[in-house]
């Protein structure tokens, strides 16, 4: 079986002021499958993935997404080719309701970057609308639609991050500690629901400290430490790893 | 927020909207203002504050520099009557072209910065256009006097139709003088169809968009937006509105001068759509009402017309409520404004008409 | 444990009063009622695990205990070692020796994480001294002159504990304390947390990973919809299946 | 060469004007996150503490002006004057000076109830919000003074040893026809006491900090035991004192009126904005550099070359060091960018 | 007949529009006095002023055509857009049949084009541009005030006699038409006069801090600095100029001089000491000896406790002369109203023998040179009259500055 590579991060290196975030990172993500990055806090997990989606530009090295270098590109065109993302601290339109705050990515997928749609009536246009009511109902928010997003608690800020990923239809989701905060019933929602999408064919890579989501989830297992990867496999053999456990995981495990 | 809007309640708010404006001249008889140049004023400053609530309002961009607009559509205005022709019509087509070409110019450089940058970026812009009107560019401003519609001008357009000479040039739209109620009239008209272009522009998927950037930029460019060229576009829309105003003022009263530049008139705006309420579709309007209200009508009232109006009441309690009231009548009508800017911001946040809007909830909750 | 020995108190609360007490807490956000009627009591050096599903109020619970200005508190009393809190606000609180970790972290923003430190000792009562933060968590004294904010999450949570343990404490509130941290630095904050209840420092804990907060805790307390629907010792829980499954889906 | 130096002085001293104006305004704008349109105000009750110790120094007895026959006209007669004779004058004289002390209380009194009644309703509110509710005060507080003062500007005289001007030639020993009023020296070094002060009051103390942080994050301080309502008073207050006294010490130069306080507000936001917002020494350094480049557009070799350029100076460098510099000259990321 | 607010019932409103607030508010709130006065004394009220020594009047102090006189205000900032908005509300709301006030230029000739839209007499109160009656001259304005050309032709030899013909001038002018038109009536009268002009230099209105124009002047060679600025802005430019001491300079050997063309007492007031020695000229003084200026002179002192200034006089005189036209014209139609100003000879208004000259609605009467008072014997005794230049050196052909005045009938407001 020829495995399709879809994202590239190829010799990656990044510093902040002397400190040495990401070095010589080279990893590659396989179509359809679920990455999981794990690692120590500070690890620089996050600033991989900011490299990713055009946040941070790489002092070093290269992103490549299907077949195209991304590095130095704009995060709206990174965006544009299919790569979402939800954060570590949810960003959401806290002025809008959740129904719209899920529009507006659906817009934006399907209009592109720009487009002045002034002449469309946004109640008519049903196709968005329904599709984002669809997909609020997969999060479990349908009910709460109406409501402005700040009103809403952490984890449902986060869930409704995830709809406004998911309603864009990615070919990559890059998800930074989906589960964060989120009480255990949630938490095995979330995975339930991203294992359907998995199932739709949907790659990933995801950011977790809750072990548990890990191993549900992952088909592969990336180990971040001061920047380096420091191991790389299945996560039953990441896992039995005595580098990560030492770094990382811990005696309790 | 409120749920989405089926679009037919947007032609029905326009006509009843319609109807509240082109009947002023009749319910604001009470209030002494149905004379035309106070309706005019109405008419036009509400065309202004609605576009700029298309910017400030959706984006939440606060530029402070919008009067420059206006003053440029004025200036192109006047010029249209001096070298076009006294017809409105290739006014009001010039005077909001150009104010859309400046705001292409200043709004591409000033949306590089956000927030108080941006504001004092646009600010500076139209302190210079200001300043410059105002001194070395007087051959086209005529300065500190205003640029003035002269009877010897060449009016091209008037004159392959005929002759140039009127005895006073005055605005006309096809042989009808724009001068008192026809005025107003102009005036109203473009104020509607404004007001449904904005309605329209507020619900539509752009309006939302940009209240998405309004809420969370980094959000709008990880979901695939390219933010810039949306707010540009804003910039340009309520830059025209500002222009088209600037026309009418010069339909109207056809002298441009650079003072509508100035940054208090700026600030004017901003105010006009704080106090009637940003983000909402009538508080620009209700703002820009009560503002050039308090302007025209108090700053005229005397002491005489206070004593005439409580001239009811026993005369030593007319004479104390006669002191008391002077100081914030004629020249103290700042005073007025001023205590009711602090009144509104304080007990009805989110402008006028989010306070009625508050306050109706209030009864309504009571009753049940 | 040395290392935490003038955590101690110092003198012991008067025994009728219970030590800290919530007597029919009301509160709210604007108009939207969230915390409806909460009463319970602790003894002091008793730690006390608050759990229950997201959206339950448990971080309003705390931040209501600690009298922030929201949710806004309507009715009912609270009190802390003879003190009304309910009277006061959350300067008073905090002078009363009660500390919240808030889920958020909140680092101050345009602070180095030194600064962050000192913020805490502005104020009396202090606690613990800055040298000795350092001394417990190395990675904060490499990080000393960083803003504190471009630190990784993990980091940052270790400042807010720290923060807090520059204050003499008498109420500890650990709103999620565990969140969004690997595991090494869980175990890592757990100690800590097993060391600040050896050293008798009333708590009260929110947290998600309810089993490791139950075997930390004396006593539980679930909330949902804003209320309280369970009450017991840490131990009944962990034994109690259906009401696990129930409330906390483990 | 003595033009020049003549025009850096000139620069200097508008320079310290409106440093000192933008100081303040930082204290306020991006320290405790308000933007105080009544800032200019707070300029302007300094000016009139002046005018209004002026007038209660020349409290004067109606006396009938015999030189005047055609009607009856009075010359009023300070009661300094006619009990204390020289020393009357010389106290009226003095009235700048003596009004600076007096400034002092006063600016802090009304800085501390301005923020106690006002301003700290305001801290969470929108910009918006707080640019009209004290753009409503400045108006209120101008109309309050011109009610009480009347609309045109009212003289106010340096003391007479000060009237003239200095000799900077000989004092350099240069053999230039340099010579700069007084008072405008005067202006110049006290803007440089003042800014000094200010930023070692802020810079030498934790109290910076402990304000800086109460900006960004009221809750977590207060969480931790601070009273941070107290010292933004304090803060207040204090930025209140700096913008009096500018306005105090301006009064030498030009007559104060009602409104001269909306006329420097624009300009002070301005120079605060391109020194970078929150920043107190990209507040003074842009107030230097932009009544530097003010004083040289005005020469007038520099006009010939660029008609209108004196006009417009500070708006363009404004915007050339906007677009050059994001967030003006020494501004912090993420303050007032949104 | 059918013309714009022809007054209906037993009143007759003038609109009184006039700086209350901006660099000339001092000016402006005299000129609300003498209008206030005038009112009365038109009413037959108070001692009657001027209208005892006004030949050839028609005046019956019993109002105007029978009718008593009301007023209105308004505040034009000394910013044209604002007069403008003023005298439209006063017009269309107030119905007001004459527009009077403004203490600027470009005030007066944006409401002078307004009132002749709107068809309403605009009778121009301080306003001293030459294209007020010159470019910009229209049918319905009429100034009583002398302009900047008479300014430059009466000061012109005083200066040259005062200060020698070898003089260097260096010229500071409010930036707009009134600055304009007396720097260059100014510069062609001196340097007619064998001074050269070493530079100009225009300055905002309401600048408020002159010092970065000051500057550059001490080192520009210039032995006499001409302020052409009025009001609020002569009072603080003038006030600088002498902080920078200006006036105790030696430069090309001869003493530093400043000159104030066109000066008012209510300046010298504002500036008080800085004035003395200083010449300008006037259009008019309270200590002129005959009997128009005394017998105003002193009914407005007994009403207001001191001395009008010349923008109480000439707007006090304006309103005088609008309402004997009226009575002369039987009508207030204002083509019937503007025929019986047009040529009218009079006196005994203060000037002496005055004309207001058809072909351009100018005032044609003596031109003071005053000059600041070294030794005042009163609080009021600013400015003494240094010279009357007589009526006939100050005429002039009125084709030099252009401009045309327009129709007598206009569609105005009534249409
Ligand atoms: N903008 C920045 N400036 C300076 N240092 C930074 C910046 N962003 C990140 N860092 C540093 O880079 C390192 C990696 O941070 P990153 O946020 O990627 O960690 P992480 O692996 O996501 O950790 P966590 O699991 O705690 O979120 C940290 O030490 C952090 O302090
Ligand atoms: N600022 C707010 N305004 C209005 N409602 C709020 C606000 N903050 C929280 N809520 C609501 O209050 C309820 C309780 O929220 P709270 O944050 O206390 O829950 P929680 O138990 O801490 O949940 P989580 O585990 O997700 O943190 C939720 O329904 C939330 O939507
Ligand atoms: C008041 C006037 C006599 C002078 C004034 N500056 C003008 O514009 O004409
Ligand atoms: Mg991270
Ligand atoms: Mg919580």
């Amino acid at each position: 079986m020829i495995e399709n590579k879809v994202l590239h991060v190829a010799d990656v290196q990044k510093n902040f002021a002397g400190l040495r975030a990401l070095s010589d990172i080279d990893l590659t993500i396989t179509e359809g499958k679920t990455h999981a990055i794990i690692g120590p806090n500070g690890a620089g997990k996050s600033t991989l993935l900011n490299v990713v989606v055009g946040r941070i530009i790489p002092d070093e090295g290269a992103v490549v997404f299907d077949g195209t270098v991304i590095t130095g590109k704009k995060p709206y065109e990174i965006n544009q080719l299919g790569i979402a993302r939800v954060f570590q601290t949810p960003e959401i339109f806290n002025d809008l309701t959740l129904l719209q705050n899920v529009m507006v990515p659906a817009y934006a997928k399907r209009d592109g970057p720009l487009r002045l749609n002034v002449l469309t009536a946004l109640d008519s246009d049903t196709d968005i609308r329904l599709a984002a009511e669809e997909i609020l109902e997969d999060v479990g928010l349908a009910d709460k639609r109406h409501a402005d997003a700040s009103a809403m608690s952490r984890g449902d800020k986060r869930r409704l991050e995830l709809a406004m990923c998911l309603v864009q239809r990615p070919k990559l989701l890059l998800l930074d500690e989906p589960t964060a905060g989120m009480s255990r019933l949630d938490t095995n929602r979330t995975i339930d629901l991203l294992k359907k999408i998995k199932a739709g064919g949907m790659t990933k890579v995801i950011i977790e400290h809750d072990m548990h989501v890990v191993f549900s989830l992952a088909d592969m297992v990336t180990v971040l430490a001061g920047g380096r990867i420091i191991a790389q496999g299945t996560p039953e053999e990441v896992r039995r790893d005595p580098k990560v456990q030492e770094a990382y995981l811990g005696g309790a495990h | 927020m409120a749920p989405l809007w089926p679009p037919r309640r947007d032609i029905l708010m326009t006509v009843i909207f319609g109807i509240v404006v082109f009947t002023m001249p009749i319910w604001l008889q009470p209030f002494g203002a149905a004379y035309p140049d106070l309706m005019q004023r109405f008419a036009i400053y509400g065309i202004f504050a609605i576009g700029f609530n298309i910017l400030f309002g959706l984006t939440g961009y606060l530029s402070f520099g919008h009067a420059a607009f206006l003053g440029v559509g004025s200036y192109t205005a006047v010029w249209s009557f001096k070298l076009l022709s006294l017809n409105i019509i290739p006014a009001i087509i010039c005077s909001t072209l150009m104010a859309g070409v400046f705001a292409v110019v200043i709004g591409y450089v000033s949306l590089r910065r956000s927030g108080i940058y941006f504001s004092i970026l646009t600010l500076a812009f139209a302190q210079m256009c200001y300043n410059l009107a105002y001194s070395v560019l007087t051959p086209i401003t005529n300065g500190e006097t205003g640029l003035r519609v002269l009877r010897d001008d060449p009016r091209i357009i008037d004159a392959m139709f005929g002759s140039t000479t009127v005895a006073v040039p005055r605005a006309e739209i096809f042989g009808i003088a724009i001068t008192g109620m026809t005025g107003f009239w102009a005036c109203a008209v473009c104020l509607m169809i404004a007001f449904y272009v904005a309605l329209r522009i507020t619900r539509s998927p752009f309006g939302m968009m940009l209240r998405g950037i309004k809420s969370n930029q980094t959000r709008m460019s990880y979901v695939g937006v390219n933010t810039r060229p949306y707010t540009l576009v804003a910039f340009i829309i309520s830059g025209m509105y500002a222009g088209l105003a600037g026309g009418l003022l010069a339909i109207v009263d056809p002298l441009a001068g650079a003072e509508r530049m100035q940054w208090t008139a700026s600030g004017e705006v901003v105010l006009m759509t704080i106090l009637g309420g940003a983000g909402t579709l009538l508080g620009p309007f209700v703002g820009a009402v009560i503002i050039k209200y308090f302007e025209n009508i108090f700053s005229s009232l005397g002491d005489a017309t206070l004593a005439d109006a409580f001239s009811f009441l026993p005369p030593s309690v007319e004479h104390v409520v006669v002191t008391i009231v002077s100081p914030f009548v004629g020249e103290g009508w700042h005073l007025t404004l001023g205590v009711l800017f602090m009144i509104v911001v304080i007990f009805l946040p989110g402008g006028l008409v989010e306070g009625f809007r508050r306050i109706g909830r209030l009864f309504r909750s009571k009753e049940r | 444990m040395a290392a935490v020995d003038t955590l101690a108190r110092t003198a012991p609360a008067p025994s009728a009063e219970p030590f800290f007490a919530c007597r029919d807490v009301h509160a709210y956000y604007g108009e939207s009622y969230i915390v409806q009627g909460i009463s319970f009591e602790m003894k002091e050096g008793e730690v006390v695990a608050l759990l229950g599903r997201n959206g339950a109020g448990k971080t309003s619970t705390l931040r209501t205990i600690a009298r922030t200005d929201s949710p806004q508190m309507r009715k009912g009393e609270i009190w802390l070692g003879g003190h009304p809190l309910h009277k006061t606000n959350s300067v008073g609180a905090a002078k009363l020796g009660l500390q919240l970790v808030p889920e958020d972290r909140r680092i101050i923003p345009g602070l180095t994480v030194e600064e962050n430190l000192k913020l805490a000792q502005i104020a009396e009562p202090k606690g613990w001294e800055i040298e000795r933060v350092y001394e417990r968590f190395p990675r904060l004294a490499e990080r000393r002159r960083q803003e504190a904010v471009t630190m990784s999450g993990g980091e940052q949570q270790m400042l807010a504990v720290a923060r807090a343990l520059c204050r003499e404490l008498k109420l500890l509130l650990l709103d999620e304390p565990y969140e969004g941290l690997a595991p090494v630095i869980v175990q890592e904050i757990e100690r800590i947390v097993a060391e600040i209840k050896e050293a008798g420092i009333t708590t009260i804990m929110v947290e998600q990973n309810a089993i490791a907060a139950l075997h930390l805790a004396d006593r539980a307390i679930i909330m949902d919809m804003g209320e309280i629907v369970y009450t017991g010792t840490a131990k009944d829980v962990l034994a109690d299946k259906a009401l696990r499954e129930e409330y906390l889906a483990v | 060469m003595d033009a020049i130096l003549l025009q850096i002085l000139n620069g200097l001293d508008k320079g310290g004007a409106y440093a000192l104006i933008a100081l303040g305004l930082t204290l306020t704008f991006g320290t405790l996150g308000v933007v105080n349109f009544a800032h200019g105000a707070l300029f302007m009750l300094g000016a009139f503490c002046v005018v209004g110790i002026q007038q209660v120094l020349t409290i004067s007895e109606r006396v009938r002006d015999p030189s005047i026959t055609f009607f009856e006209a009075y010359i009023e007669q300070p009661y300094l004057v006619s009990w204390f004779g020289d020393t009357g004058a010389a106290i009226i004289d003095w009235v700048i000076p003596i009004s600076l002390l007096a400034a002092i209380p006063i600016m802090l009194l009304v800085g501390i109830l301005m923020e106690r009644g006002l301003i700290r309703f305001f801290y969470k509110r929108p910009h918006a919000e707080q640019i009209l509710v004290t753009f409503g005060l400045a108006i209120v507080l101008a109309e309050i003074v011109k009610a009480w003062f009347g609309a045109n500007p009212i003289p106010v005289q340096p003391p007479e040893i000060v009237r003239g001007s200095a000799d900077i030639g000989a004092w350099l020993g240069i053999d230039a026809n340099l010579s700069y009023p007084w008072w405008r020296l005067i202006y110049l070094v006290s803007s440089f006491v003042i800014i000094g002060g200010v930023f070692a009051f802020l810079n030498l103390t934790t109290y910076g900090m402990v304000v800086r942080a109460g900006m960004a994050d009221r809750e977590t301080v207060q969480l931790l035991g601070i009273d941070i309502q107290r010292r933004f008073t304090v803060v207040f207050g204090l930025a209140a004192v700096v913008a009096g006294l500018a306005g105090a010490l301006y009064t030498g130069i030009q007559p104060p009126n009602y409104n001269i306080g909306m006329e420097f507000l624009v300009l002070s936001f301005v120079v605060v904005v391109v020194g970078g917002m929150g920043s107190l020494p990209g507040a003074v350094a842009a107030g230097f550099l932009l009544g530097m480049l003010q004083s040289f557009a005005s020469l007038n070799e520099v006009k010939s070359l660029l008609p209108g350029i004196d006009q417009v100076v500070i708006y363009l460098v404004a915007v050339i060091v906007l677009l050059t510099r994001p967030r003006g000259l020494l501004g912090r990321k993420g303050v007032m960018e949104a | 007949a059918d013309f714009c607010n022809n007054p209906a019932g037993s009143t007759v409103t003038l609109g009184f529009n006039v700086p209350q607030t901006g660099p000339y508010a001092d000016e402006g709130k005299d000129e609300l006095r003498a209008f206030e006065l005038a009112v009365k004394h038109l009413n037959g009220e108070g001692d009657g002023g001027m209208l005892s020594t006004f030949k050839p009047s028609n005046l019956k102090g019993n109002g105007i055509l029978g009718r008593k006189v009301e007023f209105v205000t308004g505040d034009t900032q000394t910013k044209s857009d604002a007069a403008r908005a003023t005298a439209r509300r006063m017009i269309e709301k107030d119905g007001v049949i004459m527009v009077s006030g403004g203490s600027s230029s470009g005030v007066a000739v944006a409401v002078q084009s307004l009132c002749q839209e709107m068809g309403v007499l605009f009778m121009a109160g301080l306003t001293h541009s030459n294209d007020t009656t010159g470019k910009d001259k229209r049918r319905y304005g009429f100034r009583h005030f002398f302009n900047a050309y008479q300014s430059g032709v009466a000061l012109g030899s005083v200066l040259a006699e005062a200060y020698g013909k070898e003089r260097r001038a260096y010229h500071l002018t409010a930036d707009y038409t009134w600055g304009w038109t007396q720097e260059e009536s100014i510069k062609n009268a001196t340097e007619a006069q064998g001074w050269e002009t070493v530079q100009t230099v225009r300055t905002p209105l309401g600048a408020g801090d002159f010092s970065q124009y000051l500057t550059p002047v001490l080192n520009s060679g210039a032995d006499v600095l001409i302020l052409n600025h009025y009001g609020g802005d002569m009072v603080n430019s003038l006030t600088q100029a002498v902080q920078f001491g200006m006036r105790d300079k030696q430069v090309n050997g001869k003493q530093f001089e400043i000159v104030v063309p066109l000066y008012s007492e209510l300046m010298a007031e504002g500036a008080g000491e800085n004035v003395k020695g200083i010449f300008g000229t006037s259009n008019w003084s309270w200590q002129l000896d005959n009997d128009g200026t005394k017998a105003f002179a002193k009914s407005f002192g007994q009403v207001y406790g001191r001395p009008p200034s010349q923008a109480a006089h000439t707007c006090y005189v304006q309103t005088l002369l609008y309402a004997n036209a009226v009575e002369t014209a039987g009508t207030f139609a204002p083509p019937e109203v503007i025929k019986a100003l047009e040529g009218f000879e009079f006196d005994g208004m203060g000037n002496g023998p005055t004309l207001y000259r058809d072909t351009d609605h100018q005032c044609f009467k003596d031109v003071l040179v005053v000059q600041g008072n070294e030794k005042p014997t009163s609080q009021f005794d600013l400015l003494k009259v240094y010279k009357i230049v007589p009526r006939s050196e100050v005429t002039y052909d009125p084709s030099i500055f252009g401009g045309e005045l327009g129709p007598y009938d206009v569609a105005g407001c009534a249409a």
